[in-house]
């Protein structure tokens, strides 16, 4: 039952090197896709803490996108496979405590893949507007 | 080498604290990390050097009001130090392992004494029991011959320990096996072989009892803890944390008592979480009314993701919380699923590096390509 | 008129791309015909470029187009000009501008369900007293026999081979009789498209309704439009050459017999350039003990087309003299070849006709895989 | 935090870019409602001279301490607008900037949805401007020297301009000799110039220059490091036994080339099948031998098939390959002279004759008597011993048989199978085309993504010679900007940690790949050595009080711009 109105919000935690170029190529493409994504840009998806992943949520955000650099390809040499670990952490201690751990999604976009970059904003926007508004936006008490 | 403690007068606490003298007085260590009791009766841990002082000592004190790794740490964390000995349950050694990855402790120089668990009360039931005229170990000790563990009529075990599946001494330098001895003859040990040489101990066979009783402790704490994590588990699924956690006052208690959380400052007591005066009001127009204080439930999110990995179930969070929650409830029975996932059994083994700080190239290798 | 063009190409579901063209004429160059017709693809998607396509009334050479697709092979822009033409066909078949012979397929596809002017009731006649069941009674494996070979007596020849092989391979198949209809593949590409969606929407869920999870053809050129149109996504669609070539891999049809002869092979378009199927029908020809095979200069990719599709069935296009599948019965005959094997009832047909028309018969017979594969059990 | 911040916001038109999908002044009005803007305006072009003019102005006379712009990616201009904010009195490193042109108009159609998402992402740039701290530019000291990973004329060329500069040039080259592909060649367009009359000197003057070692049957192994000091590792085949040696340099060029378009990928051509049938690299080969004959005879008709494997949406090769025109202009030429009796025929879809004396050559090839017949050949095949080339002359709107006893493929140029891997070992993003991407087409054209590596030569794009070896020479130059100034800037925004709040578990000291923060034996507490520093994050993520955090990217900083994303 998808609220056709509803517009998901996503945060977006991008790596400076790969997904964020990546985003910018979809720009200089003129690659569309929904609005509803909002970039942070860090250098590496192995500096996206999981307690800003918690806070967009219990903020509100209905989804969060942490973009990476395809293993083997990090700036930093391996930060995204440490990312790799994290994230699977941070999603199953969300699953375990109640939280949907589906609305966390990290993907490896290089520089060169604007198109995948657009493509998954586009999944992960579709998939909201069909999961809905995440609880938390209601929730005073989280 | 497995060996016996003579008890005399069918005393173990007193041939346990004849051990540890023993430990001082043939200069195996300087000093002795222990649960002693005070004048005024209460246990507390204590650092001894003189073995005569270590007639108050009590290592087998059924009560715990934090986890011993946290003593033992700075006790051990850097050279200068002493030679010490410390003794620990088996979730204070497995947290001490912990805090050892986190280098918040060091085995260097330890002589750690893991002690069979028979189960212990939290600080005010111990001292309600004393107040009403004390605390029976009789029953405790027998029981520990033949598995029956049961607490002392009108009380519980901490809940820590009701659910606790590794009660025994599994590793550790010196290990006190209490399950299926027959304190009332010996209380045996394993030590490495020039320890006992040099306390002049010899080698004794165990009569094997222990695996049997071992197993049957474990299998009746397995059932507690899994019908307990059914339900933590439900109602984190039907209330979610916030619901779980409703109550809490952010006494941050849970973290202060916490032996993993190691930090010197919480986080969530430091200047990142100090919000400006509009920052509330952005937050309420949001929702339209907004906890406080603020973050509540992203402390505990965030401490969960901190250190639920090198959660040892230990429960002094639980007894710490002024408002009864299930905060090592919740830990154990995450930390059950999370650990999982990387095979990470805290406590194990030191070598074992934390999971957040490694990993593997191949691993997981279909997360992140999804179309 | 580009826009139009364009625009109605996208609403019939083809592919075409008129903005992509550089005018380079690798289509033309490569149309196996545009030596021997007016018609030129090149130009008239440069036409339609600078808007500027003549009344189609008087053009009669776009039923030439044996949509053999080489064109749309060779583009390097990707551009499928031969998909223009099926779009101005469908624009002439609106207003009804069509060759009497085409029209009078159509309205036999419509009435019979075949183009051949045949009974309906007549389509599995072939088949009586060779065992074979009914797809209805339960199959592995539903065998759409086509048109051509259900009533053209020479491919019935054909059909009988087929259904002896696929008997001597153990094959649990079936086949529709009287429910099956034609499958469309030339209607589309005569651009009768309002005929072509209506036998999809009748034939599509009789074919679902075996639910097997593998159907063969006999021809390419129902196995093209049943892979690539119809949409039918629980079943595998093979080619029978596919499928001998698998059996034959896997040890489920041997030979006991041979063919101790030169054999020399014809890719038909559907199955070659179209459907890039080169090397199964080889494999084939290459297991029957005694073949020796050969090749012709033309062949795989560059191979010369028989100039039986697109309609060209029932239509003779506006050069009769200088027929393609002339030209192709000679290449075959200079490799020495006796056989020249085929894949294709169309194929058959043309080069069948060519080789008496060419006289050639005493040197060269044309015969179809599955009658080689039949006569070497 | 002294005095409240004081915040100036610019948001960018980018001439129609911005403007015509975001409506900027409404951004504007709104970006002076949030905390600590004093100022909000909007102009055509930030990055112009008059809008770096405003940053610079207000800077000055509203003393801001905080510079916000809205414009493009920060991939970009940033360094821009930093060099403004300076100019203006604000600390470079208190910038922040809102990507409302990638990130906004240029993806998102709708006005109001583009604007909406414009002002969110002011806001979240203007709440982490709000918190950033001042920072110092820093500098490291650079190794002298440069790896050049291929032996061809570009990577001569390059590594000889570095070495002429004074300093160590190392050549790896992965086949046994010098030269590359030129070396396959006999002359050059559009002079006819024998290669064998300048190549043979190039690679003398390589041999025997004293800054110039050469690893023949070499390859690279490993790379570490970053700009000014890498750490190459290159690996020798000499005989069968593998030999690595180590080399240390503050930049390195690629100059790895491209492959020959194999033609058997192109069927209809018959390449493989008739011997008639050959490459333009294999007619060189031929041109030089002076061996143009075909089965013993001497061919009657030549024939120059063009763009094969260029300009190929179906290959996936859609580009040109720039230099078959002046090829076959030349071969035919060269076909000319050697065999004046003979006829020879140019099909083409365009003749591309650019750049200098290009078209004079074009108009020299005709005049020789070469015949231009416009129309792309669809097939070749066998009549008798010749070869027929079937081709409609678009002109003549006939289709043609034309017999033919050599046929020419005019082959293009394709990146490398190799590209995968040196893309991997220098992180190289490449173009959708497999060639190795430039950081920006016209203003970047030798950079890469990654500083300090360079690109030169057809492994960038398919070029002709004087055209690779100006960009070798500009590849050289561009690595000769960090090995001459001795320094190379680095990052300012390092990690550092708070010894406070530390309590040494070393747990950052595990996780840093490159060894910058350590356990400080007598304190206990970590500590960073921002020479080693490169900014990426991992040890502030792993620090549960966050008593290491990496400046302009601290927690706080972040969770600001959460906070405004996801409210």
């Amino acid at each position: 039952m998808s609220d056709t109105d509803f517009e998901p919000k996503i945060v977006a935690f991008l790596c400076n090197w790969c997904t964020y170029t990546g985003a910018d190529l979809a720009g200089t493409s003129r690659i569309q896709y929904p609005p509803n994504v909002r970039i942070i840009r860090l250098m590496c998806s192995g500096s996206v803490d999981p307690t800003y992943v918690l806070k967009a949520l219990l903020d509100g955000a209905d989804g969060v996108l942490i973009g990476g650099c395809h293993p083997g390809d990090c700036h930093y040499q391996s930060g995204n496979y440490k990312a790799r670990r994290r994230v699977i952490a941070l999603k199953e201690i969300l699953k375990q405590a109640g939280m949907e751990e589906d609305r966390v999604w990290l993907r490896w976009i290089s520089a060169s893949e604007g198109q995948r970059f657009a493509e998954t904003v586009a999944k992960m926007t579709e998939f909201l507007k069909e999961k809905g508004p995440s609880p938390m936006r209601q929730k005073w008490a989280v | 080498m497995q060996a016996q403690i003579p008890v005399e007068d069918g005393n173990a606490v007193a041939a346990l604290r004849g051990f540890l003298k023993g430990l001082l007085e043939t200069g195996v260590v300087e000093a002795v990390v222990v649960p002693m009791e005070t004048p005024a009766g209460a246990v507390t841990p204590a650092l001894v050097a003189d073995p005569a002082l270590l007639d108050a000592a009590d290592p087998l004190a059924p009560v715990m009001g934090l986890n011993m790794a946290r003593v033992v740490g700075p006790v051990t964390i850097r050279e200068p130090r002493g030679k010490v000995a410390a003794v620990l349950r088996p979730c204070e050694y497995r947290a001490l392992i912990e805090l050892v990855k986190l280098q918040q402790a060091s085995l260097d120089d330890l002589v750690t004494v893991v002690v069979d668990c028979l189960g212990t009360y939290t600080v005010p039931d111990y001292e309600a029991m004393r107040a009403k005229g004390g605390v029976s170990r009789g029953g405790l000790f027998a029981a520990a011959r033949t598995g029956e563990l049961a607490p002392q009529e009108g009380y519980t075990f901490r809940d820590a320990c009701q659910m606790c599946e590794r009660p025994h001494a599994e590793r550790g330098d010196v290990q006190v096996w209490l399950f299926g001895a027959d304190l009332s003859a010996g209380v045996p040990i394993s030590l490495p072989d020039d320890l006992g040489e040099r306390l002049g101990l010899s080698p004794v066979e165990a009569d094997g009892r222990r695996a049997e009783v071992i197993e049957k402790i474990v299998a009746a704490r397995i059932k507690v803890r899994d019908e307990w994590f059914a339900e933590i588990r439900g109602r984190l699924q039907e209330e979610g944390v916030e619901g779980v956690f409703a109550a809490c006052i952010r006494c941050h208690n849970c973290m202060t008592n916490c032996p993993i959380c190691y930090c010197k400052t919480c986080l969530f007591k430091s200047p990142i979480f100090e919000h400006e005066p509009i920052q509330y009001m952005n937050w309420v127009r949001r929702k339209g009314a907004y906890r406080l204080p603020a973050d509540t439930m992203l402390f505990h999110l965030t401490r969960l993701n901190h250190m639920v990995l090198s959660c040892v179930g230990c429960g002094v969070c639980t007894d710490a919380c002024p408002a009864d929650l299930p905060v090592g409830r919740v830990f154990r029975a995450v930390g059950q699923e999370v650990q999982a996932v990387f095979e990470y059994v805290p406590g194990r083994d030191v070598e074992e590096p934390l999971p957040l700080v490694t990993f593997r190239e191949d691993e997981w290798s279909e997360v992140g390509e999804e179309e | 008129m580009q826009a139009d063009i364009q625009e109605l190409a996208r609403e019939l579901g083809l592919g075409l791309d008129i903005l992509g063209c550089i005018q380079c004429g690798k289509c033309t160059g490569g149309c196996p015909i545009s030596i021997t017709t007016a018609l030129n693809v090149r130009f008239l998607v440069y036409e339609a470029l600078v808007d500027a396509l003549p009344d189609l009334g008087e053009m009669e050479e776009l039923w030439d187009c044996t949509c053999c697709f080489t064109c749309v092979e060779r583009c390097p822009k990707d551009v499928r000009p031969a998909e223009l033409i099926i779009s101005l066909r469908s624009q002439l078949v609106e207003s009804g501008k069509i060759p009497g012979t085409i029209g009078d397929a159509l309205m036999s596809i419509f009435r019979q369900g075949n183009p051949l002017g045949f009974a309906r009731e007549d389509r599995a006649a072939w088949a009586e007293g060779l065992g074979i069941k009914s797809a209805r009674d339960g199959c592995e494996v539903l065998w759409f026999v086509g048109c051509v070979p259900s009533y053209d007596m020479r491919s019935q020849a054909v059909a009988r081979a087929a259904a002896k092989v696929f008997q001597a391979a153990g094959v649990d198949f079936g086949i529709l009789g009287t429910e099956e209809t034609c499958c469309g593949n030339e209607v589309r590409r005569v651009g009768e498209m309002g005929l072509f969606e209506m036998l999809v929407e009748e034939g599509k869920p009789v074919l679902e309704s075996v639910g097997v999870p593998t159907m063969i053809t006999t021809s390419p050129h129902c196995f093209n439009t049943f892979k690539h149109e119809y949409g039918l996504e629980e079943t595998e669609v093979l080619h029978y050459t596919q499928f001998l070539a698998r059996l034959i891999q896997e040890g489920k049809l041997s030979f006991s017999g041979k063919v101790a002869k030169r054999v020399t092979y014809h890719d038909p378009c559907f199955l070659g350039k179209q459907n890039h199927i080169y090397d199964e029908p080889r494999s084939i020809l290459q297991a029957i003990p005694g073949v020796e095979f050969v090749e012709m200069d033309r062949v795989r990719e560059r191979s010369l087309c028989c100039e039986g599709g697109g309609g060209r069935m029932w239509f003779e296009g506006t050069n009769t003299e200088e027929r393609l599948a002339f030209q192709r019965v000679h290449e075959a005959a200079e490799t020495g070849a006796e056989i020249l094997a085929v894949a294709c009832p169309f194929c058959m047909s043309m080069l069948e006709d060519a080789v008496k028309v060419q006289g050639l018969e005493d040197r060269l017979k044309v015969m179809d895989i599955l009658e080689l594969v039949a006569e070497a059990l | 935090m002294g005095s409240r911040p004081r915040i100036g916001v610019y948001i960018c038109h980018c001439g129609a870019n911005i403007a015509s999908t975001v409506d900027v002044e409404a951004v504007v009005e709104f970006a002076k409602t949030l905390p600590g803007v004093v100022v909000a305006r909007h102009y055509t072009y930030m990055c112009s001279e008059p809008g770096q003019a405003l940053i610079k102005e207000d800077g000055a006379k509203l003393s801001l301490d905080r510079v916000v712009v809205a414009s493009c990616s920060p991939r970009m201009h940033e360094p821009t607008f930093r060099a403004a904010s300076q100019e203006g009195g604000v600390n470079p490193y208190q910038f922040e900037m809102a990507n409302i042109r990638e990130q906004c108009s240029w993806v998102h159609h709708d006005p109001d949805e583009a604007t909406a998402k414009a002002k969110i992402l002011v806001a979240a740039a203007v709440a982490k401007a709000y918190r950033l701290e001042p920072l110092e530019d820093r500098e490291v000291g650079v190794t002298p020297g440069a790896v050049v990973i291929g032996g061809g004329v570009a990577g001569m060329v390059a590594a000889l301009d570095v070495a002429d500069a004074g300093f160590p040039a190392y050549i790896v080259e992965k086949s046994d000799r010098l030269g590359g592909r030129v070396a396959d060649l006999n002359r050059t367009f559009p002079d006819l110039e024998p290669v064998a009359e300048w190549l043979p000197g190039l690679v003398e003057r390589i041999q025997s220059h004293p800054n110039i070692t050469v690893f023949l049957n070499a390859q690279v192994a490993q790379v570490e490091g970053y700009v000014g000091n890498f750490e190459v590792t290159v690996v020798e085949n000499g005989g069968g036994e593998e030999q690595g040696s180590k080399l240390q340099v503050g930049a390195i060029i690629v100059a790895t080339g491209y492959k020959v378009f194999d033609p058997q990928r192109k069927p209809e051509f018959g390449y493989g099948v008739y011997p008639q049938v050959i490459t333009t690299l294999e007619m060189e080969r031929r041109l030089a031998e002076g061996d143009l004959s075909v089965n013993g005879k001497t061919p009657e008709h030549v024939v120059f098939i063009k763009c094969v494997g260029s300009r190929d949406k179906q290959l996936g090769n859609p580009y040109c390959s720039r230099v078959c025109c002046m090829i076959s202009a030349k071969q035919a030429q060269l076909v000319r002279q050697a065999l004046p009796d003979a006829r020879v025929t140019v099909f083409y879809m365009d003749v591309r004759a650019f750049g200098k004396r290009g078209e004079e050559f074009y108009d020299e090839a005709r005049r020789a008597g070469v015949r231009y017949r416009r129309g792309n050949v669809s097939e070749v095949y066998r009549r008798g011993d010749r070869v027929v080339v079937r081709v409609e002359d678009t002109f003549l709107q006939r289709t043609l048989e034309v017999e033919a006893d050599l046929v020419v493929l005019a082959v293009g140029m394709e990146a490398r199978d190799d590209a995968d891997e040196v893309a991997a070992l220098l992180k190289l993003p490449r173009s959708a085309d497999g060639f190795f991407l430039e950081a920006h087409p016209k203003l970047r054209p030798v950079d890469t993504a990654m500083d300090g590596v360079f690109l030169a030569g057809c492994c960038q794009a398919p070029k002709d010679i004087p055209d690779t070896v100006a960009q070798a020479r500009a590849a050289a130059a561009s690595a000769l900007i960090p090995l001459l100034r001795g320094t190379v800037p680095v990052i300012s925004e390092t990690a550092e940690v708070d010894p406070e709040l530390c309590a040494g578990c070393g747990m950052c000291v595990e996780v840093c790949p490159f060894g910058a923060p350590a356990l400080d034996p007598l304190w206990g507490v970590s500590r960073v050595n921002a020479v080693l520093c490169k900014g990426c994050g991992a040890c502030a993520v792993t620090c549960p009080s966050k008593a290491i955090q990496v400046r302009h990217f601290r927690p706080d900083q972040i969770l600001a711009q959460v906070d405004v994303l996801a409210g």
